[in-house]
């Protein structure tokens, strides 16, 4: 535990050293790590972690929709083969006009990823070479995973709907107003 | 010597025996379904001895399996694989998606309810559906077939304008790709 | 006398060959661990097949392509003579016929290759020229088998062969072997079973030349198939298991030999195209070189 | 040159396609010069509609993420909510977790004996493998309910414990698979046949491999010895004794023999696991689902697979509610990015070949 710990703050170091504005948070006692920085610096930040610090594999990114603050958060995660530490980079764009830069030189797998997100949030990536349609075929209207768009109402004036049973009423309020209640001795068995 | 109308009534029951007994499904796995149907096909479970065995092509095929969802991308091809298969056809609704959506009700890229788009024969419901149920519900179809009541494609013949209103609802360009198969 | 006699070989033959199908897909399924279907079950679909509509329009070559195939076959079967003394079951035997069937035994495949090609499926297409170009690897081996028979007892026809059995009291597979080893590798490829079943591979191609055909088409081509392996069987019957007297020895001997492809086809997977040309262009062709030797030499 | 190029299309209905998606391939004679794969057909929004249910009520869609192996998705589900909370799991619920693990990796290679070879034309290993496969469906049901889908392993546990005599069921079906995958090895990999259509088919550079994305036993095959299980250890691994194999070549044939070696590793992991498993709780209860609230943050919670690595990224702002959920699948690499440059150059006999051996699961790409 405490290598890893000395291992996190060599590795803080070094970025520091050669991105000072990345902003780390070190606060899990796993192998994670995380870095906050500006969307124009990722594309050398992810470069100089895979070329210099041995960050081969890119395990994942992912893109989430803060709609109250008005951005994008683009989230890449990866991981070292050696040091054995997963390193989060977070940063965040403008949900008006989101705009990132085209990063699958570095790993072509992100390729993919930009498409999706293009697809989903309508993130643009500038110099991105593929398809328009990645998922979707022949969509009208916004980029279906952005949260302003509500898919049970698409899906109710979209498509039909059969009936429902008189006696499939919804329990949910019922199941959410008992908290804490005592549980029948035939439940303990499966629900402790 | 008997009459042209009992001697046509006979060649229906025979013909009718022999598709009850040689169904041939397509072999199209549309959704997550086309798992449970390798077991149905394999030993154990061996759908062969009822005369169920695979096809490659639409044109071979008697049945259409619509193994579980359908989203919007894929109704689209299953309209012309459905269209590209020779009469008797039949279309076997498999998994609770296809009857009322199921989990996905609130999805926005799949369909809810299939015999609005196309003519369902049987449905078999459960999610994921046991081999046996795609037994059962495969000698449901050959017991339809046998009283001659599996007439979902002459449905689908007459009332094809309702089902093309209903296709191109969702369906906003339908030009088909250039497949060639 | 001979146009009755054609007619029954010919209901037989379709009977046996559909039947044979019947069962290799049973043992097939007892060798898989599962029951199988019923051994009559290729009757069944082959009624369904010709009880289906036929909706589909590719041009005046494409509903060729099957009658090609019907032809062939049956031509193939009525130049076979089925039992040994018995002109009814002779059928058109006449010097040279032997010749004739390497001939005719291609055509099919030829007709069949002009009917896909005209359907416009590239799978179509591709399977075709898989097919031929299979069909270039066995022939080889076979003509070469034929070839060394014909040497070895100077005659070209079929009840030549059988006469020459006969006299000499020993089957051709055991007085010239190297022929029967090179006819049966030719024959592994001559009836499409894995390994080489290269044309219809549905993973690969979805069933190839036929992929176009349903119905009434996929009828005509499954009869005139189980019409031809029939005749096939019977024309190795008469060739190296010197022939059969009665309808029983024939149906035994040709189902045993009928077993070789099909129970080897059931453990083995599918060779690419020219693997499989490859296979044919090495020990077959060797065996049936080493056949032309020893007709010659002896 | 480019005018003797004929475009194919391989699915979306083609018997030699997994699952359901396409790739078009442009053929000249019968080498590929272009592949481009084309998904979506399985569009289902599962992030999108996990916004709409609790943390909860997810785990009815996560199994459905990848339905050959869904195991390995509610672990990973079930992991980062437990990183994200806190949250502690019994000792007896790891042992499970890993038992449970490690049936579903069975299975899943099971199905790949019969995809493979059904790509080849071996069918008779697919009836096989896929009939023996029931029998470890069987323990699945007989465990969680469900053949398919078990929505069985849960934030803090597991969903109920072993029911009495399940062990001995466990082992005595290790015993009838030891014996029979001596029956899988002589049909199959002792076929020269087989042999000759995977050796040198579908081969991904060494020094690319881990710069693609490659994971699982896709990467293992070429060499590189890479496991989640060792390198990032989870629930009670870093207690076991298990070999991670490695095969050189990168091809189909390295492939198989890595995946032949690690459905032996599952026996034996789960041989241990039976008799390490301690008695006690599996379950620490969680409160009232319609209530239950994550503390704001994000996890990435991975687990090997029989694709390689499978991740949930998981993001919650403090409700009752996942904020976003992101799925990273093996396939969403390897089927995509990673098909379309090595299938150049191959023979269009060998594209289903090629998929099945790279784990092709089109569900997990496009979710």
């Amino acid at each position: 535990m405490s290598m890893m710990k000395e291992l996190k703050e060599n590795i803080i170091k070094r970025i520091k050293a050669s991105f000072p504005d990345a902003v780390e948070k070190n606060d899990f006692n796993y192998n994670r790590l995380d870095f906050i920085i500006d969307k124009n610096k990722v594309p050398s930040m992810l470069l100089y972690l895979k070329e210099e610090m041995g960050f081969i594999h890119l395990s994942h990114a992912s893109c989430v929709d803060w709609l109250e603050e008005g951005e994008f958060e683009l989230v890449f995660i990866v991981w070292s083969p050696v040091d054995k530490i997963k390193v989060f980079v977070h940063t965040r764009v403008d949900r008006d006009n989101p705009v990132m830069e085209n990063m699958d030189m570095i790993w072509p797998q992100l390729n993919t990823y930009e498409r999706e997100f293009r697809e989903l949030y309508g993130v643009q990536f500038t110099g991105l070479v593929a398809p328009d349609e990645f998922i979707l075929e022949d969509w009208q209207g916004p980029p279906p995973y952005r949260r302003d768009f509500d898919t049970a109402a698409y899906a109710e004036k979209t498509f039909w709907h059969r009936p429902g049973r008189e006696d499939a009423q919804d329990v949910r309020e019922t199941i959410a107003s008992r908290d804490g209640e005592e549980i029948p001795d035939f439940a303990k068995k499966y629900s402790r | 010597m008997i009459n042209d109308k009992n001697s046509q009534k006979i060649v229906d029951i025979i013909q009718n025996w022999a598709r009850k007994h040689s169904i041939w499904v397509l072999a199209y796995g549309t959704g997550c379904g086309a798992i449970e149907i390798p077991p149905t096909m394999t030993s154990r479970y061996d759908a062969e001895r009822l005369g169920v065995r695979g096809a490659a092509t639409p044109r071979q095929a008697d049945v259409l399996l619509i193994t579980g969802y359908l989203t919007v991308k894929t109704l689209k091809r299953v309209i012309r694989v459905y269209e590209q298969m020779q009469d008797p056809k039949y279309v076997i609704g498999f998994g609770s998606c296809t009857i009322n959506g199921g989990m996905y009700y609130d999805s926005y890229n799949t369909i809810k309810v299939l015999d609005k788009y196309l003519p369902v024969d049987v449905y078999i419901n459960g999610c994921m559906p046991r081999p046996e149920a795609v037994l059962s519900g495969f000698a449901q179809l050959q017991k339809r077939i046998a009283e001659g009541r599996a007439t979902g494609a002459r449905h689908y013949k007459e009332n094809l304008e309702w089902y093309r209103a209903n296709q191109k609802k969702i369906i906003p360009n339908w030009i088909m790709p250039e497949y060639n198969w | 006398m001979n146009i009755l006699g054609a007619i029954v070989t010919f209901i037989v033959a379709f009977a046996v060959g559909m039947t044979y199908g019947g069962l290799t897909r049973k043992i097939t399924a007892r060798i898989q661990n599962r029951k199988g279907p019923p051994w009559y079950q290729n009757f069944i679909d082959a009624y369904k097949l010709y009880s289906k509509s036929t909706a589909i329009h590719h041009g005046a070559l494409h509903f060729l392509g099957p009658a090609f195939l019907m032809v062939s076959s049956v031509m193939t079967l009525l130049f076979v003579p089925v039992l040994t003394h018995n002109n009814w079951f002779e059928n058109l035997t006449f010097d040279g016929d032997l010749i004739f069937l390497i001939y005719i035994m291609t055509f099919g495949p030829l007709g069949m290759a002009l009917g896909a090609g005209q359907t416009g499926n590239p799978n179509s297409a591709i399977g075709v020229t898989r097919g031929l170009s299979q069909m270039v690897g066995f022939e080889i081996p076979w003509v070469m088998a034929l070839v060394s028979l014909m040497i070895q007892y100077d005659t070209t026809s079929v009840t030549g062969l059988m006469a020459a059995q006969e006299q000499s009291g020993s089957w051709l597979m055991f007085s010239s072997p190297f022929a029967f080893v090179a006819a049966v590798m030719a024959m592994l490829g001559m009836f499409r079973y894995s390994p080489f079943d290269i044309v219809g591979a549905p993973t690969e191609l979805a069933s190839g030349p036929v992929s176009e055909n349903g119905g009434k088409f996929l009828f005509v081509m499954m009869s005139s198939g189980s019409v031809f392996t029939f005749a096939k069987l019977t024309l190795y019957v008469d060739l190296f298991l010197g022939g059969a007297d009665n309808l029983v020895e024939l149906l035994i001997k040709t189902f045993l030999l009928y077993m070789i492809p099909v129970l080897y086809g059931t453990v083995s997977p599918r060779y690419r195209t020219e693997q499989s040309i490859r296979w044919f262009w090495g020990w077959p062709s060797f065996f049936g070189l080493l056949a032309i030797l020893q007709a010659v030499i002896f | 040159m480019r005018e003797k190029a004929t475009t194919l299309y391989i699915g979306p209905q083609h018997p030699g396609i997994t699952g359901n998606m396409m790739v078009k391939v442009k053929v000249e004679g019968d080498t590929i010069v272009e592949a481009r794969t084309e998904v979506g057909y399985l569009h289902r929004a599962f992030e999108k509609l996990q916004e709409r249910r609790n943390w909860l009520q997810s785990f009815t869609l996560l199994c459905r993420f990848c339905v050959p192996e869904p195991d390995p998705v509610e672990e990973s589900y079930a992991r980062a909510v437990e990183m994200l909370e806190g949250r502690q799991v019994p000792e007896r619920a790891k042992y499970i977790r890993v038992l449970m693990l490690e049936l579903a990796r069975m299975g899943s290679y099971l199905l790949w004996y019969g995809g493979q070879n059904g790509s080849l034309g071996l069918y008779t290993m697919g009836q096989w493998s896929v009939g023996d496969r029931n029998y470890i469906l069987d323990l699945f049901e007989e465990l969680t309910g469900g053949r398919v889908y078990h929505m069985y392993i849960w934030p803090g546990g597991v969903r109920r414990d072993l029911p009495e005599g399940f062990a001995d069921k466990v082992l005595r079906t290790m015993d009838y698979f030891e014996k029979r995958l001596k029956d899988y090895d002589d049909l199959m990999f002792e076929n020269t046949i087989f042999q000759k259509r995977t050796q040198g088919v579908g081969v991904i550079p060494k020094e690319k491999a881990v710069e693609w994305g490659v994971v699982g036993p896709v990467l293992r095959g070429c060499g590189i010895r890479s496991d989640i299980r060792i390198d990032d250890p989870y629930e009670v691994y870093d207690k076991l004794d298990f070999e991670v194999p490695t095969a050189e070549g990168g091809d189909i044939w390295a492939r198989a023999l890595v995946r032949r070696q690690e459905i032996r590793q599952s026996i034996r992991i789960i041989r241990q696991v039976i008799e390490k498993m301690p008695a006690g709780d599996y379950y620490n209860r969680i409160p009232n689902p319609h209530k239950w609230a994550l503390p704001k943050g994000d996890a990435y919670a991975r687990t090997e697979a029989t694709r390689g690595e499978v991740g949930m990224y998981i993001v919650s702002d403090g409700s009752t509610r996942p904020r976003r959920t992101h799925f990273r699948g093996a396939a969403y690499v390897h089927a995509v990015s990673l098909l379309e440059k090595i299938l150049v150059g191959e023979n269009v006999a060998d594209i289903s070949a090629i998929m099945n051996s790279l784990g092709t699961c089109p569900p997990e790409i496009e979710r």
